[in-house]
This record gives C-alpha cells, structure tokens and sequence, in this order.
C-alpha cells in the first residue's frame, strides 16, 4: 500500500515538470506573453509573470532538465532513505526557480529568489548526517543569503529610483535613473547579489562545496537553474545598467578571474565531480564576462552557452553520477577502462566533452564562435583571458573522458558494476548531451526565432541583425578556436606536471572555504564577546549598567533643557527639620553595616512619610502608609533573621563605591532638577474640581480619596487588588514548594 | 515648600539608588524600600502640596472647601503603596528562598544559569 | 510569650481591633478609612492573635483558608464591576439604592477589597510564621 | 454592546482565573472553566476587532466618569490586533500547558497564573489612562514572577531574583515618571495628555519622555537594558516561556508605540535620534548573542531581542509605512516566536534536554515536526513569502526612504545572522545524527495532540500571514496613522460623555 502511495506520489512529481513544460511551450507566444494577478497592490508587489526570449529559454531548460533529473533521480535514488522528501523539494526548487525567470516585479523574483536560496539548502544538505554535508550546506545559505540581502537592498532602491517594481516598467523608464544617488549604490548591491548567487570569486568557493548532495542536484542546481539565476539577473538588468562603465569593469574583470583561477582549481582535483563543479564557476564567470561586454553579439554568445552549458554539464553529472554508482568512487587514480562496461555514458561523455571543449558541430563550438566574436572587436586582453579560459576547459574535457574510461585496468581499479541496466540511468544524461548536437543541428533557425530574436529584443531592444550560422567562413574566431582546442590538447600532455604544479600552489594560498570560515569564527568569537560583557550573570553589574544608562538619559535631558528652576525656601522649621532628619535617616541606612540598625532606620523614614503626609492633608495616604510601614517592618524583620548578615558579602571597592555614588547622586539630582521645574508651574485644576464637584453629589461619598479609590478609578483598585492577591499566591508557593523539596 | 521636598526627594532616590547597586540582597532590599518611598512622596510633592485642607467634603457642605488639597495624586500614591507592598512581599520572600537556596546572599554569585 | 495575660490581653485588643477595622471599613466612604486600611488593620489583629496563639489557631478561627478570602473578595470586586453592564451602564458605575440604605456597588467593591487585602496579606503572614520560624 | 466588548477581555480572563483558583481542588472542573475561559476570550476578541474595523476607534468610559475624569478604555487597530492575538496565544499557551507542565505539582496554578497574565496584557492594550496602564503593568509583572517561580528549582529561582530585581527597577521609573507627568500637566488620561503635552516647555517634555523611555526600554528588554531577559527566559517552563516570549517584551513595544506617538510625538521629545541608535544597536547585540548561545531557549531568547529591534526601528523611523512596519512585525513575531519556543519545549520534553548538543536526529524520526520547524524558523529569518520578510522588507524600506542607511545595512546583516543561528537550530537538532544514549520519551496520544494542535495552528497563522499580506498591511497601516494622527483616537475617547 505504502509503496503504491509512493509510486503515485513520484510519479506526479516526474509528470509536473512535464506538464509545465508543455504549459510554457504553449503559453509563449513570441515574442512576449504577459500574466498578472494582484497580490499586494499597495506594496506595488504582484503576481506577475512575463514570457520572453529569456525567460522562455531559462524556463524551458528548468523545466526541461527537471523532467529528466526527475527520472534519472527515479533510478539514482533507488532505495536511498527519504525518498518522497528528495523528490519533493526538488520539485519544490524547480517550482521557485521557474518563478524567479518568469516573475515581472523585482520583488516577487526575490521572494522566488530567496525559496531557491531555501530550497537549495535543504537539498544540498540532503545527507545531513554527515558533518560535511551540513557544513557546506549552512555555507551555501550564508554566501547566497548575504548575497540576497545584498539584493533585497538593491531592489529596494532600484524600485524607488523607477518608483515602480514592476520590472518591464523599470525597463521601460530605464535611461533615467543614472544621475540618481542611489544609482550606484543600487548596482553594486544588484552586483553582489548576482555574483554570490553565480558563484563569481571571491565567493565561488561554495559552489564546488555544494557538490556534497547527492548526484541528481548538482546535475541540476549547477548546470542549469540555480547558478543561472544571478547570471539571468543580470541578463534582465542589462538595459538598466548595462551603459555604465561600473558594469563592464566589474563584470569582466570579475567573470575573467572567477573563468582562470577556477578554470585552474578544476584542473588541480582528482575528484571527477568536484572537477566539472568549479568547471560550472568557469562558464559562469564565462557568462559574466560575456553580459559585461553586453554587445549584440556577446548576449547571443550567452544565450548560446546558457543552453550549451545546460545540455552539457547536466548530462556529465549524470554520467558521473553512474559512474559513482557503478564503482563507488568519483576520484579518477581508482578508474581506468570504463568504456567496456558503460558503453551508453562513454558515449554521452564524448558528447557532453566535446560541446564542453567547442568542438564542433556542437553548441559549445557555436557559443565560443560567438564568444570570440564579441570578444575581437573589444579588448585584446579580454579576447585573451577568454582564450586562456577556453583552453582550460578543453584540457578539462579531455581529462573527464580520457582518465576513467579509457585505458589499461590494474589492480587499483575499482569493480564495475553494470549499472546500465536501469533505462533512466542513462536514457536521460544520453539525451541531453546529445540536444547539444542536435539543435546546432537541425534547429538553428527555431532556436533563433524562439528564443535569440525575443531575447535580445528583451535585453537589447532590437533582435539581432544577423543569423546565428554554424559556419561563417574562415575568420579570426575560427583561428582562435582552432588554437584553442590545439593548446588544450598540448596542455593535456603535460597534465601530470601541471596538476602537481597546481597542487603545490593551491596549498600555499589561502583558500575560499578557509577565509570564510576565518570570518565566521571572527564573527562568532565577536559575538561571544560582547555577550560575556554585556550579559556577564553579575546582577550587580546589571543594576549599574542599567542606572548608568538612566544616569545618562536624564544628564542628557537636563543639558538638553540648560533652565535652572527658581527655588523657594518658604518651609516651616519642622518641615526642615522633618527633611534634615530623613536625609539622616538614608544616610544612616547607606553607611550602617548592621542590620537591625538598619531596618529602625528604615522603620523611621516610613514614619516619617507618614508625617508628611499627615501635614499635607493626607490623611488616608498617611494612615495607610503607616499601617504598610508598619507591617513591612514586621516582615522583614521576620524574614532578615533567615537571611545571610550583611558581613558576608564582600564591600564594595572604593572604586566601585564612587561610581555608584555618583550615578545614584546624578539621578537624585536630576530628579530634584526635575521636579522644581514642574512644581514651579501651576497645576491644572480641573480634575481635582470634578472629583470635589460629584463625589457627594452623584457618588455619594466624603472623603473623595475613597470615592477616588472604589469610583471614579476604580479600575485601578481592582488590579491593585489582583496584585496584592496574585502576590500573595505567589509568595505562599515560593516558601510552600521548597518545603517540599527539603522533605525530598 | 516644594523646593525643600523636592531636595529630600532627590537624595532619597539617590540613598535609595545606591543601596540598590549593592551586591547584598537585602541592601537591594532596603534600597528598594527607600526608593519606593521616595517615589510615592515624589507623586504627592508633584501633585503639589497643600497644608491642613484634606479632601474631605464637610458634613452638609456638597463640594470640597476652598483651597482643598489635591484628591488624586493621593489616591494614586495609595494604589502605588499598596501594589508596592504587595512587591515587596513577595521580594523578600523571594530573597529568603533564593539566598537558602543558593547559600549565600550575594548577588554576583546568582550566576550559574548563565555559564553555559 | 506564652503567659495567660498576654494571651487573654491578646484576644481581647484583637477582637476590639477586628471591631474597629470593620468601623473604619464602613465610614470609609465618607471619612479617612476605607477597605485597604480596614483590612490592614484586621490583618494586624490576627498577627497577633497568631503570635499570642499559633497561625493554626488563626486559620481555625478564620474557618476558610486565606486563599479562599481573597478569591471571594476577588468576585465580589467582579460583581461590583459587571452589575452595572447588566443595566446599560458601563462596567464599574456605581449603582445605588438610596432608598432603602446607603447602600451601592461601591460598597460592595470596598468589600471586596477588605477582603482580599486580608486574605492575601494575612496569607502570607500565616505561611511566613509557620515556615520561617 | 462596545460597553461590553472593550472590556471583556480584562473581566472575562480576571473571572477565568479566579474561578479557576476557586475551584482549584477539582482540578477537571478547573481545567473545564480554564478552557471555556480560553475560548470565549478569543470569541470576545475577535468581536472586539470587527468592531473596531466596523467603526473606527472605539472607546468605552468606565465607570460612566467622562474621559479626562475617569478612565478609559480605548480600542483602535493596534489594540484590537493585539488583544486578538493575545487571546489566540492565550488559548494556544492553554492548550500546550496542558501537556507540557500537568506532571508538575503545582500544574493548576499555572493556569490560573497565566489566566492573571493575560488581566494585565489586555488591560496594558485597552487602557487610555496612563496610570492604568501602569496597574496593568504590575498585574502582569506579578504573575509573571509567579510563573517565574512555580518550578521552584535552583535555576529557576536564580533566574527569578535577576528577573524580579531588573523589572522592579523599570516599574519604579516608570511610575515616577507617572507622577511626574501628572504634576506637569494635572491629567492622566492619555488622549487628554495629547492635547496638554505639547504645552510643556521642551524642556520637561524631554526629561519626562526619557524617563519613560527608560521604563519602557527595560520592559521591551532593548539595548542596553536587556539583561534580565536572556538571564531569566531560560529557566523558565516550556509551556510558559512561549506565552513570556510573545507577549510580555511586546507590551513594553506597545507602550513604547503608544506612549511615543500619542502623549508625546516622538520627534518633539528629541529622542528620536537616540531611539534610532538603540533600535540598530538592539537588533545587532541581540542576534550576536544568539549566534554565541547552544542553547535553543537561550538562542531564542537572544533573538527576541534582536527582533524587538526592528519594531522599535519602525517606531523610531516615525513614518507610516515604517510603523506599519513595527506593528506588521509585532504580529508576525508574537505568533513565531511563541511558535518556535513551543517546539523548543516539545523537543526538551522529548529528549529531556534543550541543548543543541544533546538533540539531534529529529528531522528523520518526525519529519512533519521538521516541516513545522522550518515555517516559524525561517519566517523568523525574515524568508519570504513568510510572514517574517513583510515586516522587515517594510521597515528597511522605510529607513532606506528616510536616509537611515546604516540602520538599513545593520537590519541586513541581522537578518543574515538570523538565518544562522535559526541554521543552527536546525542543522543541529534536525539534521544532525542523534547522539548515543539520549533518552526518547514518549507521549501518550492525547498528549501529542495537546503539544502539536498549538503548533500546527499557529505555523498555518504564519503562512496565511506571509500569503494574505494585502488586507492585513491595509490594516497595519490603518493603524499606523490612527497612532500618527492622534485626532480620531482623542476625538473618540474626549467624546464619550455620559
């Protein structure tokens, strides 16, 4: 039954993408299909989708890729732990990453932008019972997630430079918005954002560290959606910030150094699937440097490889993937002469290799055609990092095909197992890689009409002027293609030196994940800091802190005021002398060591506020204080005789001493301050003329205190009552429930 | 008149705000004891004062004599007692069961909980 | 502490005291006095019936626990409080029947307030005599 | 019918409790009043807040006393949103108690405790007097301490003394400050306030507004005065720390955003420069001492103040979108943190331990519970489309539209840390492996309903908060400038004469 359940349950999961699939097919209507729903008008924050060049290619590949990562995970996953949670949330990130491309309002592809950012994290930290996992996976959330606030505050500022978030209309209005301050501002927290999320250096380093989930996700994650998300959003924002010198400089500069010194790291694993990781870092930082030059043709370069680079990279997953599965090792020293055995993903690896290395007729060969193209007419040093790039990626093709299926088997060999009995292993990574022969193909002039002409028409307001063609006679591009795939065949001779090289220079400098967790244990140990001094557990130190601050407030207010209240000495003499002796009185309390002395002491201030409040006409206040006093008096008497002698506890430093008296002295004085200033204006009389006026008349009482207390604010009484009554249940359970415990 | 209060008032709160600082729980406990008494004279100083005229209506009369004292800090100072008490109580109480417990009565020494 | 004339003075100036809290209690109204000062009073009176006796002696004299009192006094402030909405008025407005007494919802609230002053204050009193002593 | 509903919530929650006390030795009788207690009170809100939504600012005179005379009872948006909430919290805390402390000896009074709690919350919400808003204070502050010490173990009562002894610091301030306002102006009616407060010399306006402010800053625990919260939370019962957690640090926020916008309008009092440095401050030493902690109550706790931060940043902003914002983010963070707390006690139930190092494994033994983590966890982290991120997207955006770009990049970089240490939680007491000889105890099937009805309840809350932003944001900013335009609520409150 269960297994039935399950069956359906994965089953609905593979036909989704299917279905919206075909929704997209359908639904696009060159070159631009347009869907709205409110959501939060007033917020400017709506459900609107747009469908165009762009966005149809990355939303036919995230659907497209998903269909068959479903069905290789289908096989892949067999009998793994916690399969239905697997397939969900990769249903679940299909479904967000397909909203981020669609989404017309910058802020709805940021809430898409960040359930990617979620997702991802689950997924990448699928094996979370090993360490590794569950670090790699927190290191991804925090890299893309700071990279998301960055966004966040991007957009925010954008959306208020066009006054809209609606993307088409921030387009639209786009030519305005440089003379702005918050122009640059904007971009660059766009930038961080797109970079973070697009692995670029300095943070490309968790992108290989994402490699710890299982096969399927990085086939998925890393070829076509997630990494390709910065890299589409900054395909959308071309028009935006396309014309400023800040994009160029930052986009090549950091898409050229993410291509080289990644490019470079790739070539120094020895793990086949860490290898095609930072190899993916590389065709980002192709990608960027592309969108940074941002000519006509560059953007159908970076059109060309988004699709290339999807076909590819998903099926050599894949491949690799099988063989994992067949050998139980991805590291290549273990695996030699795998041809025999896995004929289908030898086949789909020469493939994906060569679209990887440009050879042609493929995808990859077209898109660096157009590459080289863009390039030539830009920079001579941009057209020669490009072709650095290139010939490293051509090394690390020949390496990924050569190394485990070809050769001599011996005795470090693995065991093969012939996994190629499952039909879904192979079926789809044979099928993808394959796409990157057959649409260069036989459906160049679809592919241009679909998807280049509406794209570029998106990005650049204009479609392009020229087909996109496999052979364009002999040019420089040609040349350089040539010379590319010439020195990367001569580089693959001296592998094993350079990989050595690579190794040795790798060792000495610092690395990504290292810096990173520098910084986050700095942040930590910072953090812990300030938590020790702020929250030490010294209640002593509590209180003064807190007095401090109220110190500080009220010195504040006072300099801020400046006034000084005129004083009156119009008392009596024993008004003075009633004064004199409570100052005595606290005197006496603050410098006694004894205790009896000082609960007399305290018993006499009571006292004596009775008095004051029998001279000045209050006799309730006075009676009642009395009655207070004295039982306050009788208690504590009572309870100090269980209590430690006030000698036990060490006396304050003298230091410390002075800084309590001069805070508690600030506070007194301000108050004093304080209250002159008020006593020295009238006070408004019409309450007390209202209470005088009705109390007899209407609340039929004399003493209008009393009438006060039980009428006019009675409300009062009865949650005075509740505390004196909530007190005491609280008190009784204090000494009642210890009592207990010592029978206990 | 209240100018001299107004002084007492503030070296009270001051008296008061010291004792409060102290390590010892039962000075924290006197400290409070002052404070709360200088609060509740400070209410009725600020509600200004008024010698021999207490708010009561006289027998035949049916409002209150000329010049009466003010009613209402003198029935809020009376809430603010009684619900003071009812703290008070329930500190000291607190304060007896903590320092049995804990064995001593100094303040700085509460502080296991937050060593983790 | 245990000498028959502290204990017969003790009964006696705590009944003359339970006497004058309930004096102060009803003229509170119109003279200083009232529910807190009177129960105040009360609770001192069977202090000291406590001391000169036992706070045993004390809750069997009271013949309700202390909680009991000052939940009671609870309702009759909640009373007080509500009788009013049942007659279109506000919650809290004084009620009269002038008529046949001076009697209204005020009253009833001072009540309560006796009440649960004493049961709460005399609560704790009993509890802190017969655990701290 | 207003005379009755603005005022049910105190009495109804005042006469649960004390029935409840009474009929302490029959303890089904008692629980059966608890209950019912719990539920009209949620009834009675909700019809609090239609009518508030029906007819604006509503108001009530107790005691038939006209306004400045009497006291008041007021309800506007804020009020009636935090009433409801309150009694949602109240009925969840009532039904989670039942499972989490029913071993403990003094379990029904708990009940009736938590019932005088909720007295003092509602009250602190609906009164329009200055002075009672103080009693309710104390009611609050009382049971509270209460609660604090039901446990009665070493830890608790620890925690109870430094809880005890910084509050009574914060009330006393603020009832002098009271009493001094009543001295400047000879009023305490709130409304009334308004219209005399602005007479004052600026002078008294400052001195008397930071004396508040100080009062206040202790009971919504901001920097620096929030010591006592992270010494004390901890100790607490899991049944009763969620209902601490959500509601009682958002009365002091409310009194805060009632006080600063009604009796004195922030930017007059000239403080608004220093709300701005606390509220960036509270938010950053808040969620740096969360990212030290292992413990999931002390993270918690931790975070509780890093996010009354940024309500507080909403207030201080002082404009309507930011204080939209605040209350948009009160809301959102009462139900998700008492959400996230009552899976913290769950986990401690079931494991006998709230430290990160002792958990682990749950992800795979109860995936759901997993599920249910995420939506508070995540929300909390500011995720959208979780409730969390309309909160915080509003008031960045506000303080990015006011120039206070600092205060905007410090609320960033605290999100960044919340998403860490809410990955923390997770990755430690979900993903990780279960540790060796931990005990797994389990739950009868009427407990686990009991635990997990109230988390399932409010994780829907979160998601329906996040999903159907659009009316409640029209409602937040409704309230946001009945509390910036102070006519309506004085007219109403003025106007209600006998």
């Amino acid at each position: 039954m269960a297994q039935t359940r399950l069956n359906i349950a994965l089953g609905s999961m593979v036909l989704l993408p299917f279905v919206l699939f075909m929704w997209v097919v359908f639904t696009y209507q060159p070159p631009l299909t347009q869907l709205s729903w409110p959501w939060v008008p007033s917020l400017d924050i709506n459900l609107m989708f747009r469908l165009d060049g762009l966005s149809v290619l990355f939303a036919g590949l995230i659907t497209g890729v998903g269909l068959l990562v479903q069905l290789y995970s289908l096989a892949y996953m067999k009998g793994k732990p916690a399969r239905f949670s697997f397939h969900l949330l990769l249903t679940l990130f299909m479904l967000s990453m397909l909203g981020l491309v669609l989404a017309d309002n910058i802020l709805l592809l940021f809430v898409f932008w960040e359930l990617t950012t979620l997702t991802s994290y689950l997924l990448i930290g699928y094996n979370h019972e090993e360490a590794k996992s569950r670090k790699n996976a927190l290191q991804a959330m925090i890299i893309t997630g700071a990279g998301g606030l960055a966004l966040l505050a991007g957009l925010l500022m954008l959306g208020n430079l066009a006054d809209s978030y609606q993307l088409s209309l921030i387009i639209e209005r786009a030519p305005g918005y440089q003379n702005s301050v918050w122009f640059i501002p904007s971009l660059i927290c766009v930038l961080v954002g797109a970079f973070a999320k697009s692995a670029q250096f300095p943070l490309h380093f968790w992108l290989p560290g994402a490699m710890a989930a299982p096969t399927p996700v990085s086939a998925y994650l890393h070829s076509a959606t997630m990494v390709k998300a910065g890299v589409y959003l900054l395909a959308r924002l071309l028009p935006v910030y396309g014309e400023t010198a800040l994009w160029g400089w930052s986009l090549g500069l950091a898409g050229a150094i993410t291509g080289l010194w990644c490019g470079l790291l790739a070539l120094r694993q020895t793990d086949l699937k860490l290898m095609l990781a930072f190899s993916t870092n590389v065709v980002l930082g192709k990608l960027v440097m592309l969108l940074g030059i941002g000519t006509e043709t560059a953007v159908s370069a970076a059109l060309l490889l988004i699709a290339a680079h999807a076909f590819y990279k998903a099926g050599l997953f894949m491949v690799i993937g099988i063989v994992d599965k067949a050998t139980g090792t991805r590291e290549y020293a273990q695996l030699r002469a795998l041809k025999p055995v896995l004929g289908i993903s030898f086949v789909a690896a020469v493939v994906g290799a060569a679209s990887k290395a440009g050879f042609p007729p493929t995808m990859g060969f077209l898109s660096k055609e157009y590459m080289y193209k863009a390039g030539a007419y830009t920079d001579v040093f941009v057209t020669i990092a490009m072709v650095a790039i290139n010939i490293l990626l051509v090394t690390l093709a020949l390496v990924l095909v050569m190394k485990p299926f070809l050769g001599e088997k011996d005795n470090h060999t693995a065991e093969i197992k012939p996994v190629e009995q499952y039909k879904l292993l192979w079926m789809p990574p044979l099928l993808l890689t394959c796409l990157g022969l057959i649409v260069p193909l036989l459906f160049l002039g679809q592919f241009q009409a679909i998807i280049i002409d509406p794209a570029m028409l998106a990005m650049l307001g204009n479609g392009s002027p020229e087909a996109v063609k496999l052979w364009s006679g002999i040019n420089l591009a040609l040349i350089l293609s040539l010379l590319t795939l010439i020195s990367g065949a001569v580089l693959y001779r001296f592998y094993t030196p350079l990989h050595q090289f690579l190794v040795r220079l790798t060792g000495a400098l610092p690395n990504g994940p290292d810096v990173y967790a520098r910084i986050l244990d700095a942040v930590i140990k910072l953090a812990s800091w300030q938590t020790r001094t702020l929250q030490h557990g010294q209640l002593s130190g509590y209180t003064l802190q807190f007095f401090i601050v109220l110190a500080a407030i009220l010195v504040y207010g006072v300099y801020a005021t400046g006034a000084l209240p005129n004083l009156s000495f119009d008392a009596e003499f024993y008004e003075y002398a009633i004064g004199i002796l409570m100052v005595g009185c606290a005197a006496i309390v603050l410098a006694s060591p004894s205790r009896l002395t000082s609960i007399a002491t305290l018993g006499m201030i009571g006292f004596l506020t009775t008095l004051i409040f029998m001279i000045y006409s209050a006799p309730d206040v006075s009676k009642t204080q009395l009655l207070v006093e004295t039982l306050s008096v009788v208690f504590i008497a009572i309870v100090m005789r269980k209590l430690p002698l006030l000698n036990t506890v060490p006396k304050p430093s003298r230091r410390r001493r002075l800084v309590q008296l001069s805070v508690a002295g600030t506070i007194g004085l301000c108050m004093t301050l304080l209250m002159l200033m008020i006593t020295s204006d009238p006070l408004d009389q019409s309450l007390p003329e209202y209470f005088s006026q009705y109390s007899y008349p209407i609340a039929n009482g004399r003493n209008v205190v009393n009438v006060i207390l039980v009428d006019f604010r009675a409300f009062d009484t009865l949650g005075e009552v509740v505390v004196v009554v909530v007190a005491a249940i609280a008190a009784i359970s204090v000494v009642r429930r210890f009592r207990k415990g010592d029978e206990q | 008149m209240e100018t001299l209060w107004s002084i007492v008032v503030g070296v009270m709160l001051g008296a008061g705000i010291y004792l409060m600082m102290e390590r010892h729980l039962v000075r924290f406990i006197f400290g409070l004891m002052i404070v709360s008494n200088a609060v509740n004279l400070g209410i009725f100083v600020a509600g200004r004062l008024t010698k021999g005229n207490p708010p009561l209506i006289d027998e035949g009369a049916l409002e209150l004599a000329e010049g009466f004292a003010n009613p209402l800090p003198q029935a809020l100072i009376l809430t603010a007692i009684v619900i003071g008490f009812g703290l008070l109580l329930f500190t000291m109480i607190l304060a007896y069961r903590a320092s049995t417990e804990m064995g001593t009565a100094d303040l700085d020494q509460y502080r296991e909980s937050e060593e983790s | 502490m245990n000498s028959i004339i502290f204990r017969t003075a003790s009964h006696i100036v705590s009944g003359l005291m339970l006497l004058f809290s309930v004096y102060l209690f009803f003229r509170g109204h119109n003279q200083p006095g009232g529910g807190f000062i009177g129960a105040l009073i009360a609770v001192i009176a069977f202090g000291l019936l406590m001391l000169s006796e036992s706070p045993d002696y004390v809750r069997r004299q009271l013949k309700q626990t202390p909680l009991f009192m000052s939940l009671i006094g609870v309702l009759c402030l909640l009373a007080a409080a509500v009788m009013p909405l049942f007659f279109g008025q506000p919650l809290l407005t004084g009620l009269w029947w002038k008529e046949i007494l001076p009697l209204g919802t005020p009253l009833l609230f001072d009540l309560g307030v006796y009440l649960a002053v004493i049961g709460g204050v005399l609560g704790i009193l009993l509890k802190v005599e017969e655990e701290l002593s | 019918m207003t005379e009755w509903l603005l005022v049910a919530p105190v009495i109804l929650a005042l006469s649960t409790g004390t029935f409840a006390a009474l009929f302490m030795r029959w303890r089904t009788l008692s629980l059966v009043v608890i209950w019912v207690g719990a539920v009209v009170q949620v009834v009675s809100a909700i019809a609090l807040l239609m009518s508030v939504l029906d007819e604006g600012i509503v108001a009530v005179a107790v005691g038939n006393w006209p306004a400045p005379f009497g006291i008041s009872f007021v309800a506007d948006n804020l009020s009636a949103a935090m009433v409801l909430i309150t009694a949602i919290i109240g009925l969840a805390t009532v039904a989670y108690a039942s499972a989490d402390l029913a071993l403990r000896p003094s379990y029904p009074l708990y009940h009736v405790l938590i019932q005088i709690l909720l007295v003092g919350v509602y009250g602190s919400f609906l009164t329009g007097d200055i002075f009672n808003l103080y009693v309710w204070f104390e009611v609050m502050l009382i049971s509270s301490f209460g609660l604090m010490i039901l446990d009665a173990n070493r830890v608790q009562i620890e925690g109870a003394v430094k809880y005890v002894i910084l509050n009574l610091v914060s009330t006393l301030v603020f009832l002098l400050a009271i009493g001094l306002l009543h001295g400047a102006t000879g009023t305490l009616n709130m409304a009334d306030l308004s219209l005399k407060v602005p007479m004052l010399d600026s002078g008294k306006t400052t001195l008397i507004a930071s004396l508040f402010l100080f009062g206040f800053a202790i009971k919504s625990a901001l920097f620096p005065v929030f010591a006592w919260l992270p010494a004390s939370y901890h100790t607490l019962p899991s049944g009763v720390v969620a209902i601490f957690a959500g509601l009682l640090t958002k009365v002091g926020v409310y009194a805060l955003m009632r006080v600063f916008t009604l009796v004195f309008s922030l930017p007059n009092t000239g403080l608004q420069t220093l709300l701005i440095i606390i509220a960036g401050l509270t938010m950053l030493t808040g969620v740096l001492g969360a990212a030290s902690q292992f413990n999931i109550k002390r993270i918690l706790s931790f975070h509780i103040i890093s996010q009354i931060g940024y309500m507080v940043m909403g207030l201080a902003l002082y404009t309507p979108l930011a204080i939209a914002g605040g209350i948009f983010y009160i809301i959102h963070h009462i139900i998700v943190k008492a959400n996230l707390f009552l899976i913290g006690g769950y986990l401690q139930r079931k494991h006998g331990s709230d430290n990160l190092s002792d958990l682990g494994g749950t992800y795979k033994a109860l995936p759901w519970l997993g599920v249910l983590f995420i939506i508070p966890a995540f929300s909390l982290a500011g995720f959208p489309p979780l409730s969390g991120f309309w909160g915080k997207f509003m008031v960045i955006r506000a303080s990015l539209e006011t120039g206070q770009y600092i205060l905007a990049a410090t609320a960033l970089f605290v999100g960044l840390m919340t998403i860490f240490s809410m990955t923390k939680i997770w990755s430690e007491a979900f993903w990780k492996a279960r540790p060796d000889g931990q005990p797994n105890e389990p739950l009868t099937r009427k407990e686990h309903w009991l635990y997990l009805t109230p988390i399932v309840v409010l994780a829907i809350m979160t998601i329906i908060i996040g999903l159907a932003v659009e009316p409640l944001y029209q409602f937040a900013d409704t309230a946001a400038r009945q509390l910036l335009d102070t006519t309506q609520y004085v007219d109403t409150v003025m106007g209600v004469l006998r």
